[in-house]
């Protein structure tokens, strides 16, 4: 185990070493990065991993169960379902990813926004997100598959755009509580402009809710996606994505288990994984959170 | 009968259906499955029987003194409605009238007017000639009792002839009909009959299981051999009217060149598809537009077989070529990409299988095939605005036996991409002639140019499926997808 | 007998890096009626001293040694038997009163809670009670069903003194009472304190900065440094010898840092429990150290009638000059 | 020359959307701070030591009067072209644990102002650093740690670090000492005195404990009721 | 605070308004003419173009939108929800057929959420990175991964079908009730968990926990009443926030067990284009939104003492 805290000088040990130091010690956060790695690379490398082309159909082979040529069978059209897992990570893995992202960039934005700049700023946006909060969210995916098409980047900007409200109500609290917090007015007594508070203070302090939040929020959003392609929004067939592969395995889902079977158990995997990621992440940022494994 | 209770002896059929009934007026289009509901309540005045056959219904006889221009229905005698309302001209009359969405609808807006000669006589009068019985036997179009509506015209409650009389509506939730004792025809055998409305598929086909429901309509392609072998379950098919089919956008390239429609139709193996993805439910049509049950249907068309290689010959001659390692065609640097739509509706299901098998078909070949699924509205749009290059459909005709498109058909649907005078003569000549012989001569011809000139390819001549639990005995399948056959059912 | 009596104590935190070593070989008695104050500078331990008696430490402790309370060792108890003691037997008034108020609950709540949990008191009974307790500390009782929200920091801390002694324990454990509070206030909180006290006849071990406060009230006074006690002894004994540099180095430091007595800081850093520096803990910012201090850890010594010093020279070379 | 100037400074709070309430917390403060001299003010609690605090830096705006920093007035100059009043005047405030942010480490505390006013090169910025915590004694081994490592006593000294690297030169101490033992009060007191020493900084010294106030001040101003009362 | 309802009541009219502006826009902008889509819910595949135009018209679609909006406006001003274009019902009356059933489901499943998600969630935080804590996590983050079409056909299969104790579909008793309550209430059981969770170390860590324990109270009494009211707190606050969810965004969960309420009514109408209908839907969930939203506020203060509204700054 390592020991020392580093001191000036007396450790080349940089901040970010550092913290990767503190989240690989963190067992789960490590297991959870190294599923997620998999995933990724599994992403990347998805033509040289997977043995068949994932729109390749063969009807004559459909409806196979597992076995050594097709590791976790056919679907409905003949398709090589391991094929089609290992390359619908890379759509279902950025449509978590993107839309988390931007909804929890664009989200913390306004909350800061809200929360700091005042009442009137403040009552105009919470009155837009209550606005959008009680639209339903299916009108503007309809707008945004209707004006745009249906495709994936579609989805993207139709989840990303409904599913922003989330964020900014949770770092409005945030920084409505952090900016009456005495280190906040030392910041402006030291001359600090606005944005260096937001960013360096408030921000900081915000980050343990949000990144809670945006993992619990990936799993949702590729559910999110495949509810969609439910209602004929989603993401256009034969693209091979997670979610719509479970949807289009609800017709066999007591004949051929393994349709769903795959890739449901791949989207659990990734839940857990970011999961433990993020708590990983909190407990790293957190300077109060030391792991209490006993010496002894 | 008090419908609330059913006792022990009591024959209560329920039923599993996906869609309620949206409403009971002929001011509107009943549509989904509400038309299984209205052929209980409601009659028309020509029947099929369960091949489509035609037969006699609220008229016992009929004709035409000027082939086709009047018609003259002769109505059943001692008949009456529900609420005791005899059945005279007067209801006929009533019920075509002018507000009824019946005479606003594409196919019946030829009639110019309905009076009644006598107490039992209506007389239609058309705009030109045109084998009215043949549309009349449509579910959709039944005849009603005046008085459903009060003295204001709004509308109380259905009240038709049929065989079950409606009790009572929960929306969304349930219809419950009761046994028309007065029923002029076969004494109905059910006291009662329950649909209820179960939208998803895998839920109804699980309802049946349970024995929650007793029946279920529209039963998914992929359950339906796992229930023929689940015992205590009978599942009855029938091949039924409707056909899926690739419709081109012939106005524009690729497809406004016969040979890449053809091309495609050469590429497709529709008897693969019928045999693996739709579980062999269904008769491929390789083509053929018309479903075998259907009157004038061409027997001995000739029609298509998968031949990739003429496909690709075709795509080469007309100029889409494929160079290097390309796995799609070009011609002057534009790739052989179309699009294909597909709706979100009943039938999302079985078409994106289907298209998604088109697309790995015309792949081989060298066509790229974008499926898109698509809501109505936006379907709609790119279809106006011929953004497209087939559209995945199902349906087409006017219901019963008689093969009237109206789709393709350039001057009566504004959306058609397909312009052809010729088609359109005879289409409008086999419709207005009430001469069997030449109605047959015509509609042959007019499917040899389907298969010709190809404006659609046509893939599966659908089955409609049924299926019962061991509670129901004596019933028989019909061809016609809108109707339902409870004629003789027992429940034990 | 002694009340209380903790022998060789030590509290160990365990942390990912390193171990907290809180208290060590802490040895300390309180008798019947008796108080005794515990000063020293922040971070010592004496906090966790007061908690480790309550058992009220966080999961990462390790605990040595034995606290026996009326002869039963505490540590030993099991969760039940130190449930009963705390508050019946042993109270607290734990130091931050702005934290250790539910501010969800009404204050008289919190109060009357004491008289059901441990005197079966009836709801009416114990509000009456708490009723009675809130007048003898000073606060009118048409305030009880306010929240902690509502009261001053002062009247926080009075209520807190309620909770610590509603169930009349035998000993009370008073952590830092009186911080954060200006002059009058501190005084009209410590009389009470000790007129309740004392009417009570209660023990009590009161953890404070304010050595003027330990002098007025305390028996005897221990004064802590990193984590150990270094010297212990009646009040008068402690601030008289320590004054004239007659004790431990430490201790007559702490009292030359007072305004009062020239505010002269102690030089150097308090030492970090999680490497205590060897020999003497207090060498490195010694005056006085020799070169044997940074070797040998020293011992209590009595230099005196109950007045012990744990220093290798103090005391030594007064009785030997 | 005096470096701090106040007229007649006013600060009236107002609270409530549908009942107004007002409270005076500072009703009509004048004086002046010499150069280099400390003014120690004392004062119940709630008399309006802090708000005057706050109001000196522009934390709180002032509802009238004037302050001025080396003959200049700073009441109503607009926030974003006061960026030089903070390398003029900093604060110290009461409770070391609450102004330090809980996320951050302590050389990046103490680095925050090098960075807001680009005082140093990054290069430069850790001998900076070591020169600043040298100054209050600080122990080097202690800048990566969290505020929560660090007893208070350490804490307020960082505070006095980071305010130093703007070199400031009058810093008004909001009892910066009340939080912490005696022995860490004369070791703060005194690095303050030291700094008032070498550097000639002012000191506005706000307390309750009449003897520190004493021992630290030239001057006393005692305060009550938002008014200065009493000199003494 | 009667103040404070008021006010609050006058922005639920503020956001409102600006909730059915926007949906009157977005539709104006969805795809497809919307005559002929109404045209072919009423009349059928089988249109003619005098159909359309006759839909257009009568149903005033040709206006600009601002001045279909403000008609509709200048009813609801009357109280008057107006009919469905297809159907001609009334949309007041469908929507207070529908909207009971749609209610029971929503409170049913977040009664469900909270009574699964806070035992779970303050059980795990007692035992923090211990073995149950691991367990109930995972199972959580089971509940969250699990897309509610693909669960809620899995519990029928397994409750109605395989072991026959519940039936499948449709709303009725209470057993009708348990399979669609625990399928939307799973993901949300989930969360409420892991919230319940964090939260509850939190509280568990501050001191008035230790002061409670140094009074000697038992376990229970320190848990229940003095650690759950403070660690309920932002549990609430996400339940409020889901119930809005719960009204409108439960289509898929009512498609799968024939469940007639308003979110499939609302799907429905918007792909047959029923402006009134869409509206009365629209404006229902997004009242009930808002005064969920202002009854969670109120019921926030009423356990947490410190917050008040009536007072600023
Ligand atoms: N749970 C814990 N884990 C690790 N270290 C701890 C824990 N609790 C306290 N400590 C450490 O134990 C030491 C003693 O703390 P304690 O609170 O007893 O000090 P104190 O003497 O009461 O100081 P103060 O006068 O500031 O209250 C401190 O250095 C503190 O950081
Ligand atoms: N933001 C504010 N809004 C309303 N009133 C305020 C505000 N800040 C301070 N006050 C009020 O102004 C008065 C003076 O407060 P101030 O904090 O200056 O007192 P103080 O002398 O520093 O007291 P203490 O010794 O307790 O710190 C008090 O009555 C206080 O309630
Ligand atoms: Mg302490
Ligand atoms: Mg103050």
């Amino acid at each position: 185990m390592p020991q020392s805290i580093p001191g000036s000088g007396t450790t080349d040990m940089t901040e970010t070493n550092f913290l990767l130091a503190e989240f690989c010690r963190n067992r789960l956060a490590l297991i959870g990065a190294v599923i997620i790695g998999i995933i990724v690379l599994c992403a990347i490398f998805a033509p040289l991993i997977a043995p068949f082309d994932p729109a390749e159909q063969n009807l004559r082979e459909r409806l196979q169960t597992p076995s050594i040529q097709h590791p976790f069978g056919t679907d409905d059209l003949g398709r090589d379902i391991f094929s089609r897992v290992v390359f619908g990570s890379r759509i279902s893995l950025s449509i978590g990813i993107c839309v988390v992202g931007i909804t929890a960039l664009f989200g913390t934005i306004l909350g800061l926004l809200s929360g700091y700049g005042g009442r009137a700023i403040d009552e105009v946006i919470m009155r837009f997100v209550d606005i959008m909060l009680a639209f339903p969210s299916i009108i503007l995916a309809l707008i945004i598959a209707g004006l745009l098409g249906p495709g994936v980047v579609n989805v993207i900007i139709a989840l990303s755009l409904t599913q922003w409200p989330a964020y900014t109500r949770l770092v409005r609290g945030m920084t409505l509580s952090m900016k009456e917090k005495e280190f906040v007015e030392a910041a402006r007594a030291l001359g600090a402009s606005d944005t260096y508070i937001l960013r360096k203070h408030i921000l900081l302090n915000a980050s343990n809710p949000i990144i809670v939040l945006a993992t619990m929020d990936i799993a949702q959003t590729i559910i999110f996606a495949a509810a969609l392609s439910f209602l004929g929004l989603g993401i256009q067939p034969p693209t091979p994505e997670w979610g719509s592969m479970l949807k289009a395995g609800i017709p066999y889902l007591r004949s051929a288990t393994y349709i769903t079977f795959f890739p449901g158990i791949l989207l659990m995997l990734t839940v857990l994984a970011f999961n433990f990621i993020g708590d990983g992440i909190r407990d790293t940022l957190d300077p109060h959170t030391k792991e209490m494994t006993l010496v002894k | 009968t008090d419908a609330g209770q059913t006792g022990p002896s009591e024959q209560v059929l329920t039923i599993g259906m996906s869609t309620d009934v949206p409403l009971w007026q002929n001011s509107n289009f009943p549509g989904g499955d509400g038309r299984f509901v209205w052929s209980q309540i409601y009659e028309t005045l020509v029947r099929v029987d369960t091949d489509l056959n035609i037969e006699p219904g609220l008229a016992t006889s009929w004709d035409t003194p000027d082939d086709g221009k009047t018609w003259f229905f002769y109505l059943r005698d001692g008949v009456i409605f529900h609420d005791g309302t005899p059945l005279n001209a007067d209801a006929v009359v009533y019920s075509y009238n002018e507000n009824s969405y019946v005479r606003a609808q594409g196919a019946l807006q030829t009639i110019a007017s309905v009076e009644a000669v006598d107490d039992l006589t209506v007389k239609f009068v058309m705009k030109r000639p045109q084998p009215l019985p043949l549309y009349l036997t449509h579910v959709a179009w039944p005849v009603v009792s005046p008085t459903c509506v009060d003295s204001n015209g709004n509308f109380i409650k259905p009240i038709g002839t049929g065989p079950y009389a409606f009790e009572s509506h929960t929306k969304a939730q349930q219809v419950v009909l009761t046994k028309n004792e007065n029923y002029w025809g076969t004494a109905p055998t059910l006291d009662m009959v329950i649909f209820k409305v179960i939208p998803e598929a895998s839920t109804r086909v699980m309802a049946l299981e349970t024995g929650e429901v007793d029946m279920i309509i529209k039963v998914p392609e992929s359950d339906c051999i796992r229930l023929e072998n689940t015992p205590g379950i009978t599942v009855s098919r029938k091949v039924s009217t409707f056909t899926d089919f690739l419709q081109f956008n012939t106005k524009t390239s690729p497809f406004d060149d016969i040979r890449v429609r053809k091309a495609v139709a050469y590429a497709i193996d529709t008897e693969e598809m019928s045999e693996t993805i739709l579980e062999g439910i269904g008769i491929a049509a390789r083509g053929r537009p018309y479903s075998p049950v259907m009157l004038y249907s061409n027997p001995d068309l000739a029609l298509y077989s998968q031949d990739p290689a003429k496909s690709r010959q075709l795509l080469e001659e007309a100029g889409w070529t494929l160079s290097g390692t390309d796995t799609i065609r070009k011609k002057d640097g534009r790739e052989l990409k179309v699009s294909i739509l597909v709706g979100r509706g009943v039938w999302a299901a079985r078409h994106i299988q289907m298209a998604e098998a088109a697309q790995s078909y015309l792949s081989d070949v060298g066509m790229g095939l974008e499926v898109k699924v698509l809501e109505d509205g936006a379907l709609n749009q790119l279809e106006s605005a011929g953004d497209f290059g087939m559209i995945l459909r199902s349906g087409y005709f006017v219901w019963g036996p008689y093969p009237r498109h109206f789709w393709l058909h350039s001057s009566q649907y504004p959306n058609s991409h397909y312009q052809n005078e010729e088609y359109d003569r005879i289409a409008t000549a086999a419709d207005t002639t009430g001469d069997e012989t030449r109605q047959k001569e015509l509609y042959y011809q007019l499917q040899d140019m389907v298969i010709e000139d190809l404006p659609a390819f046509y893939l599966i001549h659908e089955e409609k499926i049924v299926a019962t639990n061991d509670h129901i005995q004596g019933y028989t399948i019909t061809s016609e997808d809108p109707w339902l056959n409870l004629a003789g059912i027992t429940v034990r | 007998m002694a009340l209380i009596e903790i022998k060789n104590l030590n509290v160990h935190f365990y942390s990912r890096n390193d171990i907290v070593k809180a208290n060590n070989g802490v040895d300390l008695s309180i008798g019947e009626n008796e108080i005794v104050g515990l000063i020293g500078e922040t971070g010592c331990g004496k906090t966790i001293l007061g908690r480790a008696i309550m058992r009220l430490l966080s999961p990462n402790v390790s605990l040595e040694g034995s606290i026996l309370y009326l002869g039963r060792n505490i540590l030993d108890l099991t969760q039940q038997e130190i449930q009963a003691i705390r508050g019946r037997e042993i109270g607290m008034i734990l130091q931050n009163p702005a934290a250790s108020l539910n501010p969800v609950l009404p204050v008289g709540e919190q109060v009357a809670e004491v008289f059901r949990c441990h005197l079966g008191n009836s709801v009416a009974e114990a509000e009456q009670k708490a009723k009675g307790l809130f007048e003898q500390v000073g606060i009118d009782p048409a305030r009880m069903k306010e929240y902690p929200h509502q009261f001053s920091g002062g009247m926080k801390q009075r209520v807190m003194i309620a909770i610590g002694l509603a169930a009349t324990p035998k000993l009370l454990i008073a952590d830092e009472p009186t911080k954060g509070l200006d002059k009058e206030r501190k005084w009209q909180i410590i009389t009470l304190m000790s007129d309740l006290i004392r009417k009570r006849s209660v023990s009590m071990l009161l953890i404070t900065h304010d050595l003027e406060i330990a002098e007025a009230i305390c028996d005897r006074i221990a004064v802590m440094y990193a984590g150990e006690i270094i010297e212990i002894g009646r009040t008068a004994d402690i601030m008289q010898r320590t004054l004239h540099s007659t004790t431990h180095p430490y201790a007559n430091a702490l009292i030359h840092a007072l305004p009062k007595y020239g505010m002269m800081p102690i030089p150097g850093e308090i030492p970090s429990l999680s490497s205590l520096p060897s020999g003497c803990r207090f060498h490195p910012r010694c005056a006085e150290r020799r070169e044997d201090c940074s070797q040998v850890h020293p011992e209590m010594r009595e230099i005196q009638d109950n007045h012990l010093v744990r220093c290798l020279y103090r005391g030594v070379s007064n009785e030997h000059p | 020359m005096s470096i701090l100037e106040v007229r007649n400074l006013r600060k009236v709070f107002t609270s409530g959307i549908f009942k107004k309430t007002t409270i005076t917390a500072l009703d009509g403060v004048t004086f002046s701070l010499k150069r280099g001299s400390t003014l120690g003010i004392l004062g119940s609690s709630g008399s309006g030591k802090s708000t005057l605090a706050r109001s000196l830096l522009r934390l709180i705006e002032p509802t009238s009067g004037q302050i001025l920093m080396m003959g200049q007035d700073v009441t109503h100059v607009p926030h974003h072209s006061l960026g030089w009043l903070p390398q003029k005047i900093q604060i110290i405030f009461q409770n070391p644990e609450s102004s330090l942010n809980p996320r951050m480490r302590i050389y990046d505390a103490i680095a925050e102002p090098l960075r807001i006013h680009s005082i140093c090169t990054g290069d430069e910025e850790e001998d900076h650093i070591l020169d600043l915590i040298g100054r209050v004694n600080l122990n080097p081994e202690l800048l990566f740690r969290y505020p929560f490592e660090l007893s208070g006593g350490q804490l307020q000294r960082v505070v006095i670090a980071r305010i130093l690297a703007l070199e400031p030169e009058c810093i008004v101490a909001d009892e910066p000492t009340s939080m912490l033992d005696a022995s860490v009060q004369a070791q703060i007191l005194n690095i303050m005195k030291d700094l008032q020493e070498s550097r000639g900084i002012s000191f506005i010294f706000i307390s309750h404990d009449r003897d520190v106030v004493e021992w630290m001040s030239d001057q006393i101003a005692v305060m009550e009721h938002g008014k200065l009362v009493e000199w003494i | 605070m009667y103040a404070y309802i008021v006010k609050r009541l006058a922005l639920v009219f503020l956001v409102m308004s600006g909730v059915t502006v926007i949906t009157f826009g977005a539709m104006y902008l969805a795809p497809g003419d919307p005559a002929e889509i109404i045209a072919t819910a009423r009349y059928g595949q089988d249109l003619t173009p005098g159909q359309i135009e006759w839909v257009r018209s009568t149903e005033h679609l040709d206006d600009p939108v601002y001045i279909q909006y403000l008609t509709w406006l200048n009813h609801i001003i009357r109280l008057d929800l107006g009919r469905s274009l297809i159907t001609f019902d009334d949309v007041a009356e469908e929507i207070a057929v529908r909207f009971p059933t749609t209610l029971t489901l929503a409170l049913a499943s977040l009664i469900l959420s909270l009574c699964i998600g806070i035992p779970v969630g303050i059980i795990s935080a007692l035992h923090k990175n211990a073995f149950l804590d691991y367990t109930t996590t995972s199972i959580a983050l089971l509940g969250v991964s699990m897309p509610n079409f693909w669960l809620g056909l899995i519990l029928i299969w397994f409750f109605s079908l395989y072991l026959r104790v519940l039936p499948s579909f449709g709303s009725g008793g209470i057993s009708h009730l348990i399979l669609p309550a625990v399928t939307l209430g799973a993901s949300m059981a989930a969360i409420t968990m892991r919230l319940m969770r964090s939260s509850m170390l939190d509280v568990m860590g501050q001191e008035y926990i230790a002061t409670a324990r140094a009074k000697g109270l038992d376990k229970r009494t320190v848990l229940f009443r003095h650690a759950l009211k403070n660690a309920l707190l932002p549990v609430i606050t996400f339940s409020g926030l889901q119930l809005g969810f719960l009204l409108g965004g439960t289509v898929i969960v009512e498609t799968i067990f024939a469940w007639p309420g308003i979110g499939k009514l609302l799907v429905d109408s918007i792909y047959a284009r029923d402006y009134s209908m869409i509206q009365g839907c629209v404006l229902l969930i997004g009242l009930l939104f808002a005064i969920t939203n202002l009854a969670i506020d109120l019921l926030y203060a009423s356990i947490d003492p410190r917050i008040r509204y009536d007072r600023h700054d």
